[in-house]
């Protein structure tokens, strides 16, 4: 198979005062036709960047500054803008990771596709339509008509990626650069996506360079892959042999995090509840003064769960299926409109206001985004000794108390007067733990503590979590979107969907044996699953 | 039929505000000292005695306690009857219909002046950010910013009426000169050039810099990317994409500053003697004409909610999520 | 040859010119017919009806659209209007009116004795400012036929008195349109109907109003102008621009700035002058506060008095060609009354006031300050806020602090002659031909609070009061005049009020105007013999 | 605080603004040693050019007061109108805005009424409405700008607490038990002040422009030498002697466009993500 896009030495530099000087460096790569090759590496490893210089897309102050991109015999890098204008969208197509934003909001979907031939070709407005709507059609979106006069905020995400994906494909490219266009989705719409992408891949004979982090996605779709870190190209290969046997130390630890879709061996964990949810309903209306765009969500559909005492309890669910407003509800963030919220044996709904924010010591919160669970106008060691303060503890011994949990968290003490954007990620995430284990909880609820972190912390604040648990004796509350996270750390399972639990039950049962339909298919969507499943690393969860 | 339900409902919901205005205002101005017989004995230069003072008193309504005299007013407004101008001797609703035309004609003149050339001077800078062009207009835009309008519209008069003697200097229309017409319309329109442009230019600077900065902003999303990557060129891109996302903070801008518009324009037609709501409003205050001034505060807050709601109408047609949403 | 003699003929006729006897221009030329004369009207009014409110900015309208009983000649005495001849019986008790036949209304409808009478019942006793009080001991208007009214009074009225009140408050309105109605809120109030030159057409608030030619006008051949204009220009400045633009040809009673009445004087297409002006003679005024303890001390009053130099401010603020020294509440310009006798003055002497101030007991403080006055300037006339400015500056000068207290109309009357809470107050006193119409009220005790300008200081002055009673029903016209000097010189003598300059309105004309200015009040009349030269 | 100065001083126009307003405080603090006499005081004849006598080299305005020695008080009297009128509208939206935004729900309706009803009426006729019935004395005059100007920091407040609310760090603070007003001013107020700051500036500018339209139509307080009350003063003598009013109005044209160009220094000092443009 002859290379139908190739890269070579590409060296794309970055503005001075960046982290580092070159955004890519000597990148050297080959996209054959037909096959789907995908680009895998953490944030910051240059994957997109590389998409973009192909396009000649790049932000201003980021220049290529040598190397050959060489597209159908032509060098793209030496291209004039005219010359590129060409080649975009009729040789090369492009679909975005966030299709809300990357479709034009004051415009139709037929609009916006049918522009694609209005720049490219010569075709009469009839025909315009009548390809657009084809278009639609080979996409599978329901009712295709309807979708031409939509506007993006009228479909739901999956229905936007795949009229994005129409758009692309609309004059038939040799090349389709896809970046991390599932991201953004629901597991089940992700594999109905990576679903469709492989069809239209084979059925058409486009090249796909498939840019991802995810390694299940890369085990789904991918024909060959190449791993980036910090703008090098580290390996490539044939995807089987790179999965299986990774030379580089990089793919090995990335592949390494991929979690495993087994469960572990039951944990034994006490049978008192010391957390009891009765009958809990939340219902939102959203309704504008004098009833203007009256709106009713009911959130949260008369939810059930005990947690045991010691015991971890996960929550699962796709967006929009109430498990947030769950967790705030548990919070008393928010205020249920009916049910029982016991902690131990005080129903949460008969205290003061008072009595309230005293009873908060016993049950804390471990937030999603690392960025905005933190005050940045407040020192890291502040932050963590805050609670203590509010609860009445002098300033000095909360200082201390903070160093403390740094070192149990595994930050550096030292580190308590610096500001959270001075943080990583996952150091972030370390923080909000130690925030919440400040004034010795009894229960834990974490709200998708991982899912905005590279794979290879994800684990790391995982076994974490369930360190402490052993050592500190928590029970917790973990609320994930994604099983793979679940099956880590939890002992019961929860699966939630528009609101209710439709089942729930140990962990290992659900997994080796769902009863509901939905759970099924929730676990057969999980991207590379059989790759998962063989792989049967040793579980975090026991340590 | 849904314009009119959501014109009512946008009525509806600005009743409160009107409410908690006309109240205000009514007992702000019994704090005034003086009362609209003060103002009137001044008009008059004296004479008049104890007794007709009195009489002139129990004649507008004076007499009687101030809570009465609110809901004598209010009673009066749900009739829609304004009330009866102390200084004018007409109903308030003859005084104001007569001014409405010269203030409309200003504001609508002004905001189309500003909001094209805003949005025109905008994109250029835009399209040229941190170029020589870009430098020009967000200067001159600064400087007009910070221009005090009665004064720009005083040394405009010094120039281009007393001494290039090209435009006239104030009024509305040349009178007793008979025209009709087109030759009225022309005369009419060479009266509000300065006016408009007085009156303008403020709004033009702040148009101009709304439009910039969110033209730059337009310019970073991704739908911009995604236009690129279908290969459109930058003419486009601006006319097809960015633009009409563009305009969106804009048009919110208008409604916002309507009132603001309209207080403007209190000094604008005094300098250039128009005889506008705004002029009004400051007469009416002056001389204690109370129900003029509610009047005009009355008609002054329906002006601002109806442009709101132009401004609504047009965001739904320019903004396909909100049209769907408001019904 | 020939050429030189047109050029030197037209030389001396542009020397005549710039000379301005307009008697002379009259005897050289013949009235031009038609024309349109385009008004300055600077302050809009409720109602345009001089029955109804003696005020100039009614006058400057609706004099032309209605008339008076008498009016003045261009020597300012009594001349015939509507009223073709009066007497008065002996006792001053009865006065009869003999009035011109054949007059119509601008409707059609005669002039008749009946108008008189109800004119005068329903609004001149009633209605009309001043003329309440002038026409305080008015008991009936008798019409024994249809062009003769007698009025008759419950005590003596000094005829001298009513004719020179009449021309301002003898304007007569049609008893058919008025009668049985609300007369506050007539319609002809805005659109009124009268005997005069123009008739009204239209009137564009905050535009312009206008009237066109009379052809009944009682008086023959009469009025010469087509039309007349006013235009509705409240800003001072675009008045004069449109002035300058040929759009207006007079802008009467100092309504322009006064560096543009300035410049206009200069420029030769205009005539600034205050010919015409005689009649509304004005004085400013500083008004004391007697229930400041500190203003109740005549020496403090005097004291102010030689604090400001009232030649300096006129040399340079204002300019001698229209005001001059005051000298008293009745200015020079009414000979009538004008006392003969030098009267108490208080000339510019700052060491005077500095004695006066430390004799009283004022010594001066932190920052040279003696104490604090409070100054309410009146919010009408340039004039007025330079010379409370003047003041403000002059009194620093010896130690005084002045705070300007700026306040609008309503609230100046209202603070001034309701609240009484100021410390000074500084505006005009407006004289209207007889100092018992509009002048002896600022002295007099017993108006009612609230009254504007009369006498709400907080003084009372038992000697002042007896003076101004015995003046008012004095027939005779010679002791009458004595008992007038008696006044001012009580009123100097106590400072009970300063009138410190004395000033004539000025007009600003075109030089295309004729038979413009040549009565004493002429902004407020008729207009019928105004023509304009091409 | 170095970083922010380097970025401020990367942008020549807001260098050129804060010179300005160095400027404008310069005179403001060096006026009663340039002009130890009071500047209403009579100086000498009135309507003198500038330039006609070298003891006024600004001339005098129509009541013979040396124009220089106005302008120079003047500055003082226009920051401190801004300064102060700012502060108290910046302080009552602050609060109101805070509140509103915070709380939501019926408490958000009720105050957002109230800020709408301050919006649909012309903020001009509610200034003139107030200094009419409260007299035109300084204090009451910057207390009444200060008064109509509160609504726009309002919106702008409650906009950032609205966004800030739900972010997860204020749910964090009250997950650990904290009072709303500590949420609200120690929490949530610093991050939301920023933007609030930068708009102060703009309220400033309105604030001096405010003054100066009323001074102009004579309802200021005439015993200050404030730069709108020469404007309105020179409005008589335009016609001729313009440079009485030209002179004033271009001390505000320039002090305005200091206040300007110097808030939008900071914003583009305070907002990285908008470096470059």
């Amino acid at each position: 198979m002859s290379a139908i896009l190739s890269i070579e030495g590409l060296t794309v530099g970055l503005p001075k005062g960046a982290d580092r000087p070159h955004a890519l460096s000597r990148v050297t790569l080959e996209l054959r036709a037909g096959e789907i090759l995908c680009v895998v590496g953490e944030s910051g490893s240059g994957k997109s960047m590389t998409a973009s210089a192909i396009l000649r897309l790049l932000p201003p102050n980021v220049a290529i500054e040598a190397g050959r991109i060489l597209f159908e015999g032509k060098d793209l890098a030496a291209a004039t803008e005219a010359e590129m204008r060409a080649i975009r969208g009729a040789g090369i197509a492009m679909i975005f990771q966030e299709p809300m934003t990357a479709l034009n909001p004051l415009r139709t979907i037929g609009d916006q596709i049918g522009e694609m031939f209005r720049i490219h070709t010569d075709l009469g407005r009839a025909e315009t339509d009548k390809r657009a709507l084809a278009l639609l059609e080979d996409v599978h979106i329901p009712d295709p008509k309807l979708a031409m006069r939509a506007y993006p905020h009228e479909l739901s995400g999956g229905q936007r990626q795949r009229a994005m994906i129409a758009m692309a494909l609309a004059l038939s490219p040799r090349v389709l650069i896809a970046d991390e266009p599932t991201t953004a989705l629901d597991v089940t719409t992700q594999a109905q996506i990576l679903a469709l992408i492989r069809d239209l891949q084979r059925r058409l004979g486009t090249a796909v360079l498939f840019i991802t982090h995810d390694f299940g996605v890369v085990a789904e779709i991918a024909d060959r892959v190449a791993v980036m870190q910090h703008g090098i190209l580290v390996e490539q290969g044939e995807a089987a042999e790179v999965l299986q046997r990774p030379q580089h130390a990089y793919t090995q630890a990335l592949i390494a995090a991929v979690p495993p879709l087994t469960a572990p061996p039951p944990r034994a964990f006490s049978s008192e509840a010391i957390l009891r949810l009765e009958g809990v309903s939340k219902t939102y209306r959203n309704g504008g003064f004098f009833g203007r765009g009256k709106r009713v969500t009911r959130a949260v559909r008369d939810v059930s769960l005990v947690l045991p005492r010691g015991g971890t309890l996960g929550i699962v669910g796709e967006s929009g299926s109430g498990k947030s407003t769950l967790a705030r509800c548990i919070m008393h963030l928010v205020k249920p409109d009916a049910g029982v919220i016991r902690l131990g044996d005080t129903d949460l709904a008969s205290l003061s206001p008072a009595q309230l924010r005293a009873s908060a010591k016993r049950i804390q919160m471990v937030f999603q985004d690392p960025y905005g669970s933190l005050n940045p106008r407040r020192r890291a060691g502040e932050l963590v000794a805050q609670g203590p303060m509010v609860h009445g503890m002098a300033r000095g011994p909360a200082m201390a108390r903070a160093r403390e949990l740094f070192a149990l968290v595994g930050l550096d003490p030292a580190a308590i007067d610096r500001f959270p954007h001075e943080f990583s990620g996952g150091q972030r995430q370390r923080i909000g733990i130690a925030r919440a284990l400040a004034l010795d909880p009894e229960v834990l609820v974490a709200d998708e503590p991982v899912s905005a972190l590279d794979v290879s912390v994800q684990a790391q604040v995982l076994k974490l979590l369930a360190e402490l648990r052993a050592r500190l004796g928590l029970s917790i509350v973990l609320i994930t979107h994604d099983l793979r996270v679940a099956v880590q750390v939890c002992d019961l399972v929860a699966v939630m969907k528009d609101g209710e639990v439709v089942e729930h039950g140990p962990i290992g049962r659900v997994f080796e044996a769902p009863e509901h339909e939905y759970t099924r298919s929730l676990l057969a969507s999980v991207p590379g699953r059989d790759f998962a499943l063989a792989k049967g690393a040793a579980p975090l969860s026991r340590v | 039929m849904r314009i009119l339900s959501l014109a009512g409902r946008r009525l509806a919901a600005s009743l409160p505000s009107l409410l908690i205005i006309l109240i205000g205002v009514f007992l702000l101005l019994q704090l005034a000292p003086g009362d609209t017989v003060d103002a009137l004995l001044a008009q008059m230069g004296g004479g008049g005695d104890a007794a007709t003072t009195a009489e002139l008193r129990r004649f507008y309504g004076l007499d009687v306690s101030v809570p009465v005299q609110l809901g004598n007013y209010l009673w009066r407004l749900v009739r829609l009857d304004l009330g009866f101008s102390a200084i004018y001797g007409k109903p308030v609703s003859t005084v104001i219909l007569e001014r409405l035309p010269a203030t409309l004609l200003l504001m609508s003149a002004s905001l189309s002046f500003a909001f094209f050339f805003g949005l025109l001077f905008g994109v250029i800078a835009a399209r040229r950010v941190n170029g020589w062009q870009d430098s020009v207009i967000s200067t001159l835009g600064l400087l007009f910013y910070a221009t005090p309008s009665f004064w720009f519209g005083l040394m405009a008069i010094v120039l281009f009426s007393v001494h290039l003697q090209w435009l006239p200097a104030g009024g509305m229309e040349s009178i007793g000169e008979g025209f009709t017409g087109f030759t009225r319309v022309m005369d009419i329109a060479s009266h509000f050039v300065l006016p408009t442009l007085t009156l303008g230019l403020i709004f033009l600077a702040i148009y101009l810099r709304i439009m910039r900065a969110s033209m730059l902003e337009v310019l970073t999303l991704d739908f911009v990317r995604t236009a690129r990557a279908k290969g459109l060129d930058e003419t486009r891109i601006i006319t097809r994409h960015v633009l009409r996302n563009a305009m969106l903070p804009m048009v919110t801008l208008i409604g916002l500053q309507a009132g603001t518009m309209l207080g403007g324009s209190v000094v604008v037609e005094s300098v250039f003697s128009l005889p506008g709501l705004g002029r009004l409003a400051y007469e009416a205050v002056v001389q204690r004409d109370l129900n003029t001034l509610l009047g005009i505060v009355f008609i002054s807050a329906l002006l601002v909610i109806a442009v709101n709601f132009l401004v609504d109408l047009l965001y739904a047609r320019l903004d396909p999520r909100i049209a769907r949403e408001g019904s | 040859m020939e050429l030189t003699r047109r050029a030197a003929m037209l030389t001396s006729a542009a020397i005549a010119a710039s000379v301005n006897l307009p008697e002379a221009a009259l005897a050289q030329e013949t009235p031009r017919r038609g024309g349109v004369m385009t008004v300055h009207f600077a302050t809009e009014q409720r109602i345009l009806n001089p029955s109804l409110q003696a005020s100039t900015g009614v006058y400057i309208v609706g004099g032309k659209i209605q008339e008076p009983l008498v009016d003045l000649d261009a020597a300012g005495n009594p001349a015939p209007c509507l009223a073709e001849s009066w007497e008065s019986s002996a006792d001053g008790l009865t006065i009869t009116f003999k009035l011109r036949q054949g007059v119509t209304w601008h409707d059609g409808r005669p002039f008749t004795s009946a108008d008189v009478q109800f004119t005068a019942m329903e609004m001149w006793k009633k209605i009309l400012n001043y003329g309440t009080a002038v026409q305080l001991f008015l008991e009936a208007v008798e019409t024994p036929d249809a062009y003769t009214a007698v009025f008759k009074y419950s005590k003596p009225m000094p005829l001298g008195l009513l004719l020179r009140a009449l021309p301002d408050l003898g304007y007569v309105s049609p008893k058919h349109i008025y009668e049985g109605t609300d007369i506050r809120q007539n319609p002809a109030n805005t659109a009124p109907i009268g005997t005069g030159p123009f008739k009204f057409v239209q009137y564009e608030r905050g535009q312009f109003i206008i009237a066109e030619r009379n052809p009944n006008y009682w008086r023959p051949n009469l009025p010469y102008l087509d039309r007349v204009v006013w235009r509705v220009i409240s800003d001072r400045s675009a008045a004069a621009a449109q002035m300058e633009a040929g759009q207006i040809l007079y802008s009467p009673f100092s309504s322009l700035a006064l560096s543009d009445l300035a410049r206009l004087g200069r420029d030769p297409r205009f005539e600034v002058t205050t010919k015409g002006n005689e009649g509304n003679p004005r004085t400013n005024t500083l008004e004391f506060n007697f229930r400041n303890p500190i203003l109740a001390d005549i020496r403090v009053r005097k004291a102010l008095a030689h604090a400001i130099n009232i030649p300096f401010f006129i040399e340079n603020f204002l300019s001698p060609e229209y005001a001059k020294l005051g000298t008293g509440p009745i200015p020079s310009v009414s000979t009538d009354f004008y006392p003969t006798t030098p009267m108490p003055q208080y000339p510019y002497d700052k060491a005077a006031a500095i004695r006066l101030l430390t004799e009283a007991g004022h010594r001066p403080g932190a920052g040279g300050v003696r104490f604090t006055l409070r100054l309410t300037p009146a919010p009408w006339g340039e004039d007025i806020g330079l010379f409370s400015t003047f003041i403000q500056q002059s009194l620093g000068e010896v130690g005084i602090r002045v705070e300007i207290v700026r306040l609008d109309a309503a609230g100046f009357l209202r603070t001034v002659y309701n609240d009484w809470n100021f410390d000074l107050a500084t505006g005009w006193h407006q004289y209207r031909n007889d100092p018992a119409v509009s002048t002896t009220v600022w002295y007099r005790t017993g108006s009612p609070r609230g009254a504007p300008w009369t006498n709400q200081y907080g003084v009372a002055d038992a000697e002042m009061d007896a003076i101004i009673d015995s003046a008012a029903t004095e027939l005779d016209p010679v002791r009458r005049k004595a008992r007038y000097a008696d006044f001012v010189r009580r009123g100097n003598s106590e400072l009970l009020l300063w009138n410190p300059v004395e000033q004539l309105f000025l007009s600003a004309f075109s030089r295309k105007l004729r038979n413009h200015a040549n009565t004493p009040r002429w902004g407020s009349s008729s207009w019928h013999d105004l023509w304009i030269a091409p | 605080m170095k970083r922010f100065l380097r970025d401020y001083a990367r942008s020549p126009a807001a260098v050129v603004g804060l010179l300005l307003l160095i400027l404008v405080i310069g005179m403001a603090g060096t006026a009663d040693w340039f002009f130890p006499r009071d500047p209403l005081a009579l100086a000498g004849r009135p309507l003198q050019w500038p330039g006609a006598n070298p003891r006024f080299w600004l001339g005098t305005d129509n009541s013979g007061r040396d124009i220089a020695a106005q302008i120079f008080h003047g500055a003082r009297i226009a920051l401190l109108i801004g300064l102060v009128a700012t502060s108290i509208a910046v302080g009552i939206g602050i609060g109101i805005g805070a509140v509103a935004g915070y709380y939501g729900g019926i408490v958000d309706d009720v105050l957002m009424r109230v800020t709408e009803a301050f919006q649909t009426l012309p903020n001009f006729l509610l200034l003139l409405v107030l200094v009419s019935v409260f007299g035109s004395e300084m204090s009451t005059v910057v207390v009444a700008i200060g008064v109509v100007s509160w609504p726009a920091p309002a919106r702008l407040t409650r906009a950032e607490f609205l966004s800030l609310r739900s972010r997860e760090f204020v749910e964090a603070c009250r997950t650990l038990g904290m009072r709303d007003r500590q949420i609200i001013f120690r929490e949530i107020l610093p991050n939301a002040l920023p933007p609030v700051i930068v708009y102060a500036s703009v309220v400033m500018a309105v604030a001096i422009l405010l003054e100066s339209a009323l001074a102009f139509l004579r309802l200021s307080d005439p015993n200050v030498a404030s730069w709108g009350n020469l404007i309105g003063l020179g409005r008589d003598v335009l016609r001729v002697q313009w440079y009485v009013s030209a002179i004033p109005g271009v001390a505000i044209l320039l002090t305005v466009l200091a206040v300007s160009l110097v808030g939008q220094g900071l914003n583009d000092a305070l907002n990285p993500r908008l470096k470059g443009r």
